[in-house]
């Protein structure tokens, strides 16, 4: 099992450095094939481990060496293999592997192909470190590794300014988050005096509530920036920036669920602090609605379907933060299925419309691009959560035991948002394939992607519509882990009611959707609609004027604040008075210079009075020690 | 008695005489004057018992030092005024006052504050200057020869410094020699 | 050969110099090189003979030079300073192989291996005035190297680099001769030697004024807040040569002296100064990177990124704890390589386009693929991402403060932001964008000569990034041994309370298992 | 007031101490310099003398003695200088005498 875990692991970094040798020559295939495979091996080694997880019910831990000793302090490089994190290995290999091969397709007239190959197996390499660590030092290499590959990802195509831009953003904003889980660690380092994830939890009951509250909060900060969750959630859809395997892989399936996973691993510590679960769960459904709102207005298919990931992480975090863990890992799972397949779907898109993203000049797609259209069409119902897709079974858990656990604010919301999912989802849906035709008047030619391409993600579709199936079997594996609160509405009728509610509700608003945008009077907008000019309009249009906020007040300041520091305080202040303190001296130096004026008689007067000031000195100085008792008494009576 | 009339008198009259030194203008009564007053503080040493000290103040101010300032004398035109520029009187004095009683007192401190006893007592019996014979023989025989040897050098370089030239005079050139001269010197100079 | 292998060290390179004046010209380079590769060679081999089970000094030695005032020559090495010994001989390699065309080569490697001497000599010194004789003679080559090969303030910049840490060295001589005196009046002896000075306890007023004396020495040569200015000019105009040397070794000397001598000898004065040394050291990393967002010139950007994380090593240093002094000397050794890599990284730059403004490159990543991966790899090392040098050493630094402040170490914990920041603008603005200047559009790659100077780094900064157990585990006995020294010398219940006390840690660790 | 003691001769000495040092530095003719050091010399010989005759010690007047010495070494090396000094610049102005001017 050790030798699977090993492959399961390196197989990526393999991948990565293979292709990393080319990463300066021109494109060849072999590396995307290569890594590819190599993911697979991954994925089978993953498989394996998985049967083997379920079969036994047992765990596989490895250490494979020291990573840093010193005092007290020893963290290995240790591994784990359990119900968490094999959930999380299959979903990275597995989505990882689809869209490394979708990527052989749609980066092939990239100059820099096998450089990307290189950095997104290195991203995979990073998350599997995140996912199967078994120590939180481990995870926090996972954790900056995958930022550091976001950054070199999103940043791919470098000669953009906007790209490189994004990329920054990005990694720096996760690097403040990161500072939050650093200092999370440092906590439960001096509280527990180990790093490993099961001494550690094991301590914790032992500590002081308030201290555990620390922890928690500054672990879920580290957890806010990878998952994007407000105020740091601004990154993410600039980071739509990238390349859109890299959107699919890191800022839909994998690394942006890396915060839930981290608070999915620790719910032993958040068990024990059940008001800071709520605070996640609160932030988590104000996410929700809040980036469902962002995503009705945006005219970008990547944004739109960027802020549903981060609504979707929301859901994630309300159910995680109520305690319901397994639930939230089901729907990161189920979530990473249909996410990756819609932004697939959505690169087909852009290839078919040379890059062009606003899906107000698109329309009738579903004409040229079938395969496409059934393939996003699917992914968004699961998205929607429509019964019997994948998205049902996991977001109906979550409403429910939002509704069971008495929050129903948290529950109302979560409903309300549901319904703008579905509102959105279809949005683009309608605005992309159906209607009017307005792309061709504006010059675009589309066409169907390759076929490999649409074969290879449909593992992601066909897991979209049968993950839901999976639930029970899922939930009797994971619990023997995590606690197993299983969410049963006394009350049959209730249950009822407000599952067909929902649905209702849900397919209610796609009918709105379709309607509106199916339309024959959808225009490519110019502003000058009724709509645009409105306050709410320009409001999320403008991401509720965050960005802005962000680059006035934080980023403009620190910029002129920075320069200011340079040339005022670091030039005229601290270099200055160091200078003035020299130059004091050198101009005495130069004004006493007439003292030496040769004349001698001026000369014998100042000699005169040197000889005086030195016999006076010698004189003080044989009374000082003459009385040197005394004074010291003094001295000390002064207190020196 | 007698020795504080006779301290007092040569007391005022050195004083005057080194008073009329530095502020007369005229370099012949002020070298007159100088020897007065050397004269006046042999007076001194007789008075302290040191014979063979006062003796030689005598001998070597009166008479060698005196001379040699006459003879030095000669070569420059003594009558010629040097133009005195009165500095600040006060500060001058003042400083002077000062400097003088500031080695006064570190001289005299260790005197006055502790007892010392004579390093090299004076023989009962013996004369003074028989004691500075023994003493500068025995004692301080290489400080001795070393400022007989320093002597000559100074007499030798005096010899030297004094004698260039000596088929110069300045006094006997018309100011009009004396000036191609000079502009002969600078040339040199600056070449 | 062993038991002289310290003096060896230092003075091979001295010999070696003096003899350089009579090669040739020509071959000068070549014998440079080979001079430097055999104190490197003996540099490891010090280390492969180093017991790193021992805690105390090795390889000790001591000749007397004035016994009645107990100054000796007194030669040692430990895990704090054997590290920091390779990395100066390595980088004296280093530094001799990539020198490119420069005037009065020869001159240039007699100047280094003078260099070499001095920086070996202050690490193994175990004596006050030896250890004050290397520190001091230190400044001339380096005064040298920036006034010969310099910039256009070269003058400016080579008397403010040694007027100013002069005069912060002869208030630490101050220091050290009223400490020999206070000695002498404890003792009866007079002594110089640190371990001797070790062993005695100093009154708490003492020891105030005392680490104050040597504060503004060490202070100075790190250099901390707000007497970093000489830093700037010194790394601006010194040839690319000069600026690795000083920011990989000659700035260590400071935080290098604060363990070696402050730590142990006062250890009631560390902890009464412990905050207003964490303040001073947050500023340092805060300040000085926000000033280091706002320069023009790349090599500015390192100089001052240099102090950012320079205040990250005396925060760890005066964390007062294993975990921290611990990450504070890997520190020491990380920022040497990748400060050491990033200040090479700009010669490259510099002797391609003979200049070093941001804003006259641009789009290089593509232009430049080789050079843009390995300035990458060593601008992720100084961001101080984890599986890199860097990471282990700021991690440890800032875990050890943890245990003495909280919201300082939060504060200082903004380094990992604000470093990310003007390194990723710096990055973004030379390498990332379209090539906007027709200069650059042709400009080579790195070469071989250069590659053999850079690849070396990148592994060592991926090799210790991923397993410093070699040198964490030496360094981490010394380093116990010190603190324990410290806990029980300390006087005042504070110091007790925040110098922990190894040995009982490990028995119970020892009951616990 | 009418035994004279060792005081006496130190208040003498420095009054003639002070009258050399303001003829040091008032004086402009580069002879009354000499002159003036003379004198200098010579309050010292008289302290000497004086501290010598107190305590019986001869030591003072041993100093005395090399001080006259060295008077005459000066007078005979400064007065040849002067000389030559005079012969180049025909004059012997203090103020003149500028060539160390810095």
């Amino acid at each position: 099992m050790e030798l699977l875990l090993y492959t399961a692991l390196f197989a990526p970094l393999v991948g990565s450095l293979f292709a990393a040798l080319f990463g300066a020559s021109p494109k060849t295939l072999l590396t995307g094939v290569v890594t590819s495979l190599l993911l697979g091996v991954s994925l089978v080694a993953s498989t394996i481990l998985l049967v083997f997880v379920i079969s036994s019910g047992q765990f596989v831990h490895v250490e494979m060496m020291t990573w840093i000793t010193a005092g007290d302090l020893y963290i290995p490089f240790g591994f784990i293999v359990d119900q968490i994190s094999v959930t999380m290995m299959m979903v990275v290999t597995l989505v990882s592997t689809v869209v490394h091969v979708y990527a052989i397709g749609y980066m092939d007239h990239d100059k820099g192909f096998n450089r990307f190959f290189s950095w997104l197996s290195a991203f995979v390499f990073s998350m599997m470190v995140l996912v199967m660590s078994d120590n939180f030092a481990g995870l926090f290499i996972g954790w900056e590794g995958v930022g550091l590959c976001s950054w070199g990802l999103i940043g791919f195509w470098y000669k953009k300014e906007s790209a490189t831009w994004a990329a920054n953003e990005a990694f720096i904003m996760n690097r403040i988050a990161d500072l939050g889980m650093l200092i999370g660690i440092f906590l439960i380092y001096w509280n527990t005096g180990t790093l490993q994830y099961h001494e550690a939890f094991a301590a914790m009951p032992a500590l002081e509530t308030a201290t555990l509250v620390w922890i928690g909060i500054f672990l879920f900060v580290g957890a806010m920036g990878k998952s994007a969750q407000f105020p740091l959630h601004t990154w993410l859809a600039d980071a739509m920036e990238g390349p859109t395997p890299v959107s699919a892989l890191i800022h839909a399936a994998t690394m942006v669920t890396a915060g839930v996973y981290l608070v999915v691993r620790s719910h032993e510590l958040y068990a024990l602090i059940p008001n800071v679960g709520l605070f996640i769960a609160s932030l988590g459904t104000f996410v929700a609605i809040f980036a469902a709102t962002m995503a009705l207005v945006n005219r970008d298919i990547k944004r739109v379907i960027a802020y549903s990931t981060l609504s979707q992480l929301g859901y994630m975090f309300a159910a995680a933060g109520l305690g319901a863990y397994w639930v939230a890992l089901f729907h990161l799972m189920a979530h990473a299925f249909f996410k990756a397949l819609l932004f697939l779907g959505a690169g087909n898109v852009m290839h078919a419309m040379s890059d062009e993203l606003d899906p107000f000049k698109m329309g009738a797609l579903g004409k040229t691009m079938k395969g496409t259209m059934i393939l996003m069409t699917l992914a968004s119902v699961a998205l929607a959560g429509i019964f019997p897709l994948a998205g049902f079974f996991s977001k109906d858990l979550i409403l429910e035991v939002a509704f069971i656990d008495g929050h129903y604010i948290i529950y109302t919301v979560l409903l309300l948002t549901a319904g703008l999912t579905a509102f959105y989802s279809f949005r683009i849906i309608a605005l992309i394939f159906h209607g009017e035709d307005r792309h061709t008047s504006l010059g675009f030619h589309p066409h169907e992607a390759y076929k490999f391409m649409l074969i290879a993600v449909t593992p992601l579709a066909i897991l979209a519509v049968i993950a839901g199936a999976l639930q029970g079997s899922y939930y009797e594996y994971v619990t023997l882990l995590l606690p197993s609160t299983e969410y049963h509405i006394h009350s049959s009728l209730v249950y009822w009611t407000m599952t067909i509610g929902t649905q209702l509700f849900v397919i209610a608003s796609i009918i709105f959707a379709y309607k509106k945008y199916m339309s024959k009077s959808v225009k490519v907008p110019d502003g000058t609609s009724a709509m645009e000019k409105s306050f709410f309009y320009k409001l999320l249009i403008n991401q509720y004027y965050i960005p802005y906020f962000y680059e006035e007040y934080l980023v403009k300041p620190y910029r002129e604040l920075s320069t200011v520091f340079w040339k005022q305080v670091d030039q005229k202040i601290v270099d200055a008075t160091v200078d003035s303190i020299a130059n004091v001296i050198y101009h005495t130096g130069e004004n006493t210079r007439n003292m030496q004026s040769g004349n001698l008689s001026t000369m014998l007067k100042w000699m005169v009075a040197g000889l005086v000031a030195l016999l006076s000195l010698a004189v003080v100085f044989g009374l000082a020690t003459r009385h040197s008792d005394e004074i010291m008494l003094i001295l000390s009576g002064l207190g020196v | 008695m007698f020795e504080a009339i006779a301290f007092y008198l040569f007391a005022f009259l050195t004083i005057v005489m080194f008073y009329i030194t530095v502020t007369t203008s005229q370099a012949l009564y002020a070298l007159s004057a100088l020897a007065a007053g050397m004269i006046f503080i042999s007076a001194f040493f007789f008075i302290l018992g040191a014979d063979f000290l006062g003796a030689v103040q005598i001998v070597v101010y009166s008479g060698a030092v005196m001379a040699l300032y006459a003879f030095g004398m000669m070569f420059f035109d003594t009558t010629r005024d040097v133009k005195e520029k009165k500095g600040n009187k006060y500060l001058i004095t003042g400083l002077a006052t000062l400097a003088a009683i500031l080695v006064v007192v570190i001289v005299s401190a260790p005197l006055i504050g502790e007892n010392i006893s004579a390093y090299y007592p004076m023989t009962e019996g013996a004369g003074n200057t028989q004691e500075i014979g023994m003493v500068l023989f025995t004692k301080y025989l290489v400080p001795f020869e070393l400022a007989a040897v320093m002597l000559l050098v100074a007499m030798i370089s005096g010899i030297v410094l004094a004698g260039k030239k000596m088929d110069l005079s300045l006094t006997l050139m018309s100011d009009r020699e004396i000036i191609e001269m000079r502009e002969e010197k600078n040339k040199k100079v600056l070449l | 050969m062993l038991d002289n292998i310290l003096s060896i060290l230092v003075f091979f390179p001295a010999v070696a110099a003096i003899l350089g004046f009579a090669v040739a010209k020509d071959s000068i380079r070549a014998y440079g090189v080979a001079v430097a590769f055999i104190e490197f060679a003996l540099s490891l081999l010090l280390w492969f003979s180093f017991d790193s089970s021992v805690s105390g000094m090795q390889f000790m030695e001591m000749v007397p030079l004035v016994p009645s005032f107990g100054i000796n020559y007194i030669l040692g090495v430990d895990g704090i300073s054997l590290f920091i010994v390779i990395l100066a001989s390595f980088f004296t390699m280093i530094g001799i192989a990539s020198l490119g065309e420069t005037k009065n080569v020869k001159n240039m490697i007699i100047s280094l291996l003078f260099l070499q001497m001095t920086m070996a000599g202050v690490f193994v010194a175990l004596d006050a005035i030896v250890f004050y004789v290397f520190w001091e003679l230190s400044l001339v080559p380096m005064l040298y190297i920036i006034g010969a090969w310099g910039g256009p303030l070269r003058i400016y910049a080579s008397v403010k680099f040694f007027l100013y840490t002069f005069t912060g060295s002869l208030v630490m001589l101050v220091g050290m001769l009223f400490m020999a005196y206070f000695y002498y009046q404890a003792t009866g002896t007079w002594s110089f030697a640190f371990l001797e000075w070790y062993r005695l306890i100093l009154p708490e007023t003492f020891q105030l004024w005392l680490f104050g004396a040597f504060f503004i020495g060490f202070a100075i040569k790190v250099p901390m807040f707000p007497f970093h200015t000489w830093l700037p000019y010194a790394h601006g105009q010194a040839p690319t040569i000069g600026s690795v040397i000083l920011a990989a070794i000659l700035l260590k000397m400071g935080t290098y002296a604060f363990i070696r001598l402050s730590l142990p000898m006062f250890p009631d004065a560390s902890v009464f100064f412990m905050f207003p040394i964490a303040i001073i050291a947050i500023i340092m990393i805060i300040y000085t990177a926000m000033v280091a967002y706002a320069q023009e010139d790349i090599k500015q950007v390192v100089a001052y990124s240099s102090i950012s994380h320079m205040g990250v090593i005396i925060l760890g240093t005066f964390a007062l704890n294993v975990e921290g002094i611990t990450g504070s000397i890997f520190l020491m050794i990380a920022h040497g390589v990748v400060s050491g890599a990033l200040f090479l990284l700009v010669g490259v730059i510099y002797d391609r386009r003979h200049t070093k403004m941001m804003a006259e490159f641009g789009g290089l990543a593509s232009v430049m693929p080789r050079y843009a991966t390995i300035f990458g790899i060593m601008l992720m090392a100084s961001v101080g991402l984890p599986l890199t040098i860097n990471f282990v050493g700021e991690f440890l630094s800032l875990l050890g403060f943890y245990q003495q402040s909280h919201i300082l170490t939060l504060l200082a914990g903004i380094a990992i932001i604000v470093g990310a920041i003007y390194m990723l603008a710096a990055y973004k603005k030379m390498f990332f964008g379209e090539v906007t200047k027709e200069e650059n559009r042709n400009l080579p790659d790195v070469n071989k000569r250069e590659l053999v100077a850079l690849v070396p780094l990148v592994l060592i900064t991926v090799w210790l990034g991923v397993y410093p157990k070699p040198l964490l585990e030496p360094i981490s006995n010394s380093v116990e041994s010190i603190v324990q020294l410290m806990h029980d010398k300390s006087i005042s219940e504070e110091a007790k309370k925040r110098i922990p006390n190894i040995n009982n840690e490990i028995t119970i660790a020892k009951e616990a298992n | 007031m009418m035994e004279i003691g060792l005081n006496h001769y130190l208040i003498l000495s420095t009054i003639l101490f002070s009258i050399g040092l303001i003829g040091v530095m008032r004086r402009k003719n580069l002879l009354m310099l000499f002159f003036a050091t003379e004198i200098l010399l010579n309050s010292v010989n008289i302290s000497f003398a004086a501290i010598s005759h107190y305590y019986g010690d001869l030591t003072g007047q041993m100093f005395a003695f090399f001080v006259i010495a060295i008077a005459a070494s000066e007078v005979a090396v400064g007065l040849g200088l002067l000389i030559v000094w005079h012969k180049r610049h025909n004059e012997i102005d203090l103020d003149l005498m500028s060539t160390m001017k810095g």
